[in-house]
């Protein structure tokens, strides 16, 4: 270490600091830059307007103080409706990710045409809106709470089918490898070992569907279904900010619990 | 004694330098009989296989020994296409390794109980539940598969074969809250779980304490004896190769240095085997870099 | 079922919403013409015409462009107008912004309501048509609520506001902290078609029938039902009347708002 | 193991097969599985009815082909407007939402004030919907690009505040305890073991930030800054199914590049 | 020799039974005082460390031998506070653990090496980041930490690190792609890159073919020799305990049996300290169950 001759032999020893790209990665590289750097341009931003601005900020955060608790029952009672949907959409659409994710999953697949199929599949769910999927399933099924769950069914699908993949795709490949060596079948290394790796990740990823749902219900409004979803949209289209401000804060409170409880169930299973 | 790359292991067909002491084994069927195995990780890298060969015959131990990244851990997935050789011939239990698919590979692999060198234990599970993992390819239904489900009778034999090795009283214990010779006998009582009929097994005896390591050999010699299972295992103790092994196989560098008899190896005269390669080969391929 | 009704009101932002307002409504209906009535509410029209197509819906309650839409895809037949009074929209700049015509706003950014709403797309545009301003060529429309709509006319960012002059302009200006001598009104348009009870081409004769009877003799009974017991929303059908013969022609100019926006397939008049 | 009498012992040596679990966990875990039920009762579900109603599901399925591909061109440009805005948004939310994250993760976080601090804005961040987030910032920067990147990027940090942060919870404790072994600070902890365990996750939820930035640009429109959502609106709300189809299509393809790019990247990082 | 619980470590301040063995050293500093240590992971279990102590002065290695789950692992994290203990005291280079707090602590254990069992190396970065990791403490800037960044000289440091443990050639490779000893030698080269005054090695060997254990555990020997840094380190080969130990404590379920010069230790007499623990122990608290 103190041998200035060994030090130089090192110097040559050393490995490289970055990988050499080769001349594709390396205009990738550069067109990706120039192009994020192009979309700052466009963006129009300056520090000075948002500064400026906040003052105004302040202005419509105090229209919708102090949040309007009079029609809080009601409220409260949508609320509810709107969560049990969102249970069982969620449920659904959970139990249908599971498989889903299996074939989505690089290292778990059984063939790459699955493979692209079942993210092809999953991608399609979550790029066809709402909008369109509630058309869908109300000629389908009919207006009404059905028709409501079927389309969060389908958007819990869409993102849980591809954040379950992913964690498939990270869980730790020994233990996976110790349960081929012993000949287990393909379910019994998912169940075994994929399951157990991914578990944290998935109930953090099913409860934010939940929340998700819950969140985004105005869905169920197009179906007929009702929904705090809709109910926002009508205190903001009617301008009733108090009233806006109380459903977000039930809103809030609810999400809140979705998620301690989230954190509950991963603190045990970490 | 100088070691040198063993010549004859490179004819196909022919048997290891050992093979001629290996004669009173000749009756005996061979259960895996390895040849002109060769692997290489990434392209741009060295090989770590060259040309490896051996035999293993019913109810014989073959301990294997070389320096750190000799290609052991290496040699040993590559005999059940853990890991996918470049070229080589494997015939484990009379079937052909690298022409099987699917169910038959799984079939073959269930037969040979692997102890890996870190474990592989799933974290998440108990031990016991890890321990009947060890019963998937014989068992199909998902409910033998875990504790909580298992029928009284598995859970009954998954825990004698925690007795095996000792660990009894941990079966409800998570897998990663185990010390590191707890887990080393977890991965070995998952082994026993199986009822394999040939164990590979990495430094089986590696993190364990030294009764609990001449119990486990000791566990392995009556496997071989009683059941007339073969063994193939690791280890840096040499004291473990020389008591426990039939035959020891010597790698260098992905090459077999040597395939003797236990007898006819000098234990004292290992220092070349164990010698730090030559710094730098410069014809030697570049390592890809990471940050 | 044949002795039920279904109905749906696109206007109508929410279950709750709808039970609050619509209830009175639909009990003496079904008080009335003897037939279960079921009011669902649709916030979408695109979801509503294909309800009406799949038969899943008999009646609509809904706006004149939406109509005009439905009476266009599904041939659905007006039962009866809801005639409004004072419903018709505005072309709004500020005061102090030196636009003083519709003429100024040429090159200008306006802010109108979402895509095909009557009061605040259709109107406006047809408005500024009306003013020779061709509202997809001399200004830069931008689609956005009503609130935006007012914030941004109020920093500037946008020249005039269009929307509907009683609903939303009235209201949000009593809401501001602006005074109400701040805005201008450049142009005011016609009052705009009525509102309109639909029924799908699958409910047969007798009920649209018996639906229309009931309302139009018990007139009265059922405003009150609609503004009196109806809730915060209904406020804008106050001194309504029940117009039993609405002809699909009473909707022309819509479809001239239409032909404005460039969506001629709907300025086509279907006949009646 | 063939001795009956060591067999009589192990039987009772055996753990039990699920923890017991006490009496309060005991009354949630059967009060969840009611709610759940009832949630069920409630959804009005009926595979008939579902079966029933795809035939029209068939036409409006028909009723959007053949996509139109004549306005192609000018959905490109929207597309391409939509896409700069959404990679800024999604640029700034997620270099905010590392800072935002380490504090919500519960085993990186300095203290549990700021764990609860910083999970309540992050929640609160994605509660407060996108409209009025759009009212704010409208009011503060004015309409245009800026005031839209502003609510993506709020949108953003919603999203990926809370994801970073679970990844970062669920990285191997290994690593992290040998850099604490020898003396170094949280930042180098965080740079040296939680990150590169957390990068393939953090890279695929931020792919998919990105992508949902895109998908759900309709609070662009909202605050005049254009988008591909609102032409998705319009073309909807006009009945320009085929149209609609091809703006689908085109966010299809947008969204699977993207996907494709986040799966590369994954590759090498596993 | 039958091994009996030392009862003289109980008593506060009270030198470990080696203490009067280790009046050579006694104008040494003390750089590791440990008394009265107790934990138990859950308040369900049994106590894993139970009034642990022992004193290590500068210059001298501690072998710390025992059985599998004894505690070994436990008690080496607990002396930097890794894991809360629940009782003790412990001086570190004259200050004091227990009382150290952020910025303190942190600085404490900067001076101490400290090599894991299960290597704890960061899997996704290359070698060389991960020893430069070890200069963590030294240099506060990040560009330090990352083989891209850091600067010629560090890198260089590095890599002379790597070549006291024969990896030299293996700088670039990504961590998660070496055999186990690899894996073993580079938590050793971290280690030498922390420039320690005291080294925490758990069972820096195992994993290690016989001639790099002997280099291995010369190496620190050297260090000792030539830096003074004290070396505390666990293994199961008694042979290195007996070779590189001045001092051997010997733990069982949590218990120190003995801790003596290695000269007093008959090493042919430790049956009893692996002995297995008598089955089931009736008041013993329960097993917390898992899946
Ligand atoms: N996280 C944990 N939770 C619960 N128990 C633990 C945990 N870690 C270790 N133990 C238990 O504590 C005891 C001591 O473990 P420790 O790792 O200190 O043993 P050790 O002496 O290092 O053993 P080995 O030689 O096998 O490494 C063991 O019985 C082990 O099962
Ligand atoms: N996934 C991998 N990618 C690239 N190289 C690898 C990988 N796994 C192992 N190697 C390299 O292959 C060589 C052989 O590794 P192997 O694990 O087979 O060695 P080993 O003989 O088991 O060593 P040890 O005694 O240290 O366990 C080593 O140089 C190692 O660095
Ligand atoms: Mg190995
Ligand atoms: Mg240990």
């Amino acid at each position: 270490m103190s041998d200035p001759t060994r030090e130089t032999r090192h110097t040559r020893d050393l490995p490289d600091r970055l990988a050499r790209p080769d001349a594709l990665s390396f205009t990738l590289y550069v067109a990706v830059a120039a192009f994020v750097i192009w979309c700052f341009q466009a963006a129009e931003m300056s520090v000075t307007t948002f500064v400026e601005g906040i003052p105004s900020m302040g202005r419509l955060a105090g229209e919708m103080f102090p949040p309007a608790f009079g029609r809080m029952e009601s409220i409260g009672a949508t609320m509810l409706e709107t969560f049990q949907m969102a249970v069982v959409g969620t449920v659904l659409g959970v139990a249908l990710s599971i498989p889903f994710a299996v074939m989505a999953a690089r290292n778990q697949t059984p063939n790459k045409a699955v493979y692209y199929l079942a993210r092809g599949v999953i991608t399609f769910m979550r790029t066809v809106p709402d909008l369109i999927w509630a058309i869908f399933f109300v000629i389908t099924v009919g207006l009404g709470p059905f028709a409501g769950v079927l389309a969060l069914t389908v958007d819990t699908l869409g993102f849980c089918g591809r954040f379950f993949a992913e964690t498939m795709e990270e869980a730790d490949p020994g233990p996976q490898e110790a349960l081929s060596a012993l000949g287990a079948r393909r379910s019994g290394i998912i169940l075994g070992a994929v399951l157990p790796a991914a578990m944290p990740s998935m109930v953090a990823t099913s409860l934010f569907a939940l929340e998700k749902a819950t969140r985004s219900s105005v869905v169920l409004g197009l179906v007929g279904a009702g929904g705090i979803g809709i109910e926002l949209k009508a205190a903001m289209d009617m301008f009733d900010y108090n009233e806006a401000a109380t459903i977000i804060l039930s809103i809030f409170a609810l999400v809140i619990v979705v998620e301690r409880t989230s954190a509950a169930l991963r603190a045990r299973l970490i | 004694m100088s070691v040198q790359p063993a010549e004859t292991v490179a004819v196909p067909g022919a048997h290891a330098p050992g093979a001629a002491a290996s004669v009173p084994h000749a009756e005996r069927a061979a259960h895996l009989n390895v040849r002109g195995l060769r692997k290489r990780y990434g392209t741009d890298e060295a090989d770590v296989l060259q040309n490896a060969g051996f035999l293993l015959h019913e109810g014989e131990s073959l301990a294997v020994i070389g320096a750190n990244g000799s290609g052991k851990s290496t040699m040993l997935r590559c005999c059940l296409r853990l890991i996918e050789p470049d070229a080589g011939d494997i015939h484990l239990l009379g079937q052909d390794v690298m022409a099987a698919r699917g169910p038959n590979l799984r079939r073959l692999r269930a037969q040979v109980g692997f102890v890996f060198q870190r474990h592989n234990l799933v974290p998440r599970l108990s031990v016991l539940s890890n321990v009947l993992h060890g019963a998937q390819a014989r068992l199909s239904s998902p409910r033998n598969w875990f504790q909580a489900t298992a029928p009284a009778r598995l859970r009954v034999e998954a825990l004698a074969c925690l007795d095996r090795v000792g660990l009894a009283d941990l079966a409800g214990r998570r897998a990663d809250r185990l010390s590191g010779g707890q887990s080393q006998r977890v991965a070995i009582a998952r082994t026993l779980m199986q009822r394999p009929r040939l164990v590979f097994a990495d430094e089986p005896a590696a993190s364990l304490d030294p009764t609990a390591g001449e119990e486990v050999m000791e566990l392995f010699a009556q496997l071989m004896r009683d059941e007339g299972i073969g063994v193939l295992f690791t280890c840096h103790d040499l004291t473990h190769a020389q008591r426990y092994g039939d035959r020891v196989l010597a790698l260098k560098r992905g090459q077999v240095m040597f395939d003797r008899r236990v007898g006819e190896v000098d234990f004292d005269q290992l220092r070349d085997l164990y010698a730090p390669s030559p710094s730098a080969d410069p014809a030697q391929p570049q390592e890809p870099r990471h940050v | 079922a044949d002795d039920t009704i279904t109905m749906t009101v696109t206007d109508v932002s929410g279950l709750e919403q709808l039970r609050r307002d619509w209830d009175a409504f639909s009990s003496l209906l079904k008080e009335k013409t003897g037939y279960e009535v079921e009011f669902a509410p649709v916030t979408s029209r695109t979801a509503s015409v294909e309800l009406l197509k799949s038969e899943k819906v008999d009646f609509i309650l809904t706006g004149p462009a939406e109509f005009v839409v439905m009476n266009k895809l599904t041939d659905a037949k007006p039962v009866l107008g809801f005639s409004r009074p004072d419903y018709f929209s505005a072309i709004i700049t500020m005061a102090d912004s030196g636009i003083t015509s519709v003429r100024d706003l040429k090159g200008k950014k306006v802010a109108v309501g979402d895509v095909g709403s009557t009061s605040s797309h259709l109107g406006p545009s047809q408005l500024l048509m009306d003013y020779g301003i061709d509202p997809m060529e001399d200004v830069e429309l931008v689609h956005t609520t009503q609130k935006i709509g007012l914030e941004s006319l109020r920093r500037g960012d946008i020249a005039a506001w269009g929307t509907n002059y009683m609903d939303d302009y009235l209201r949000l200006r009593a809401k501001s902290d602006l005074a109400p001598g701040a805005f201008r009104v450049i142009a005011r348009g016609p009052d705009l078609p009525n509102d309109v009870l639909l029924a799908g081409t699958h409910v047969d004769a007798e009920m649209v029938d018996a639906v229309r009877t009931a309302i139009t003799e018990n007139s009265d009974a059922f405003v009150k039902a609609v503004v009196q017991d109806g809730g915060e929303e209904n406020k804008k059908y106050g001194g309504m009347k029940f117009i039993a013969n609405v002809d699909s022609s009473d909707y022309e100019y819509v479809r001239e708002a239409y032909r404005t926006i460039d969506r001629p397939k709907f300025a086509e008049f279907v006949g009646n």
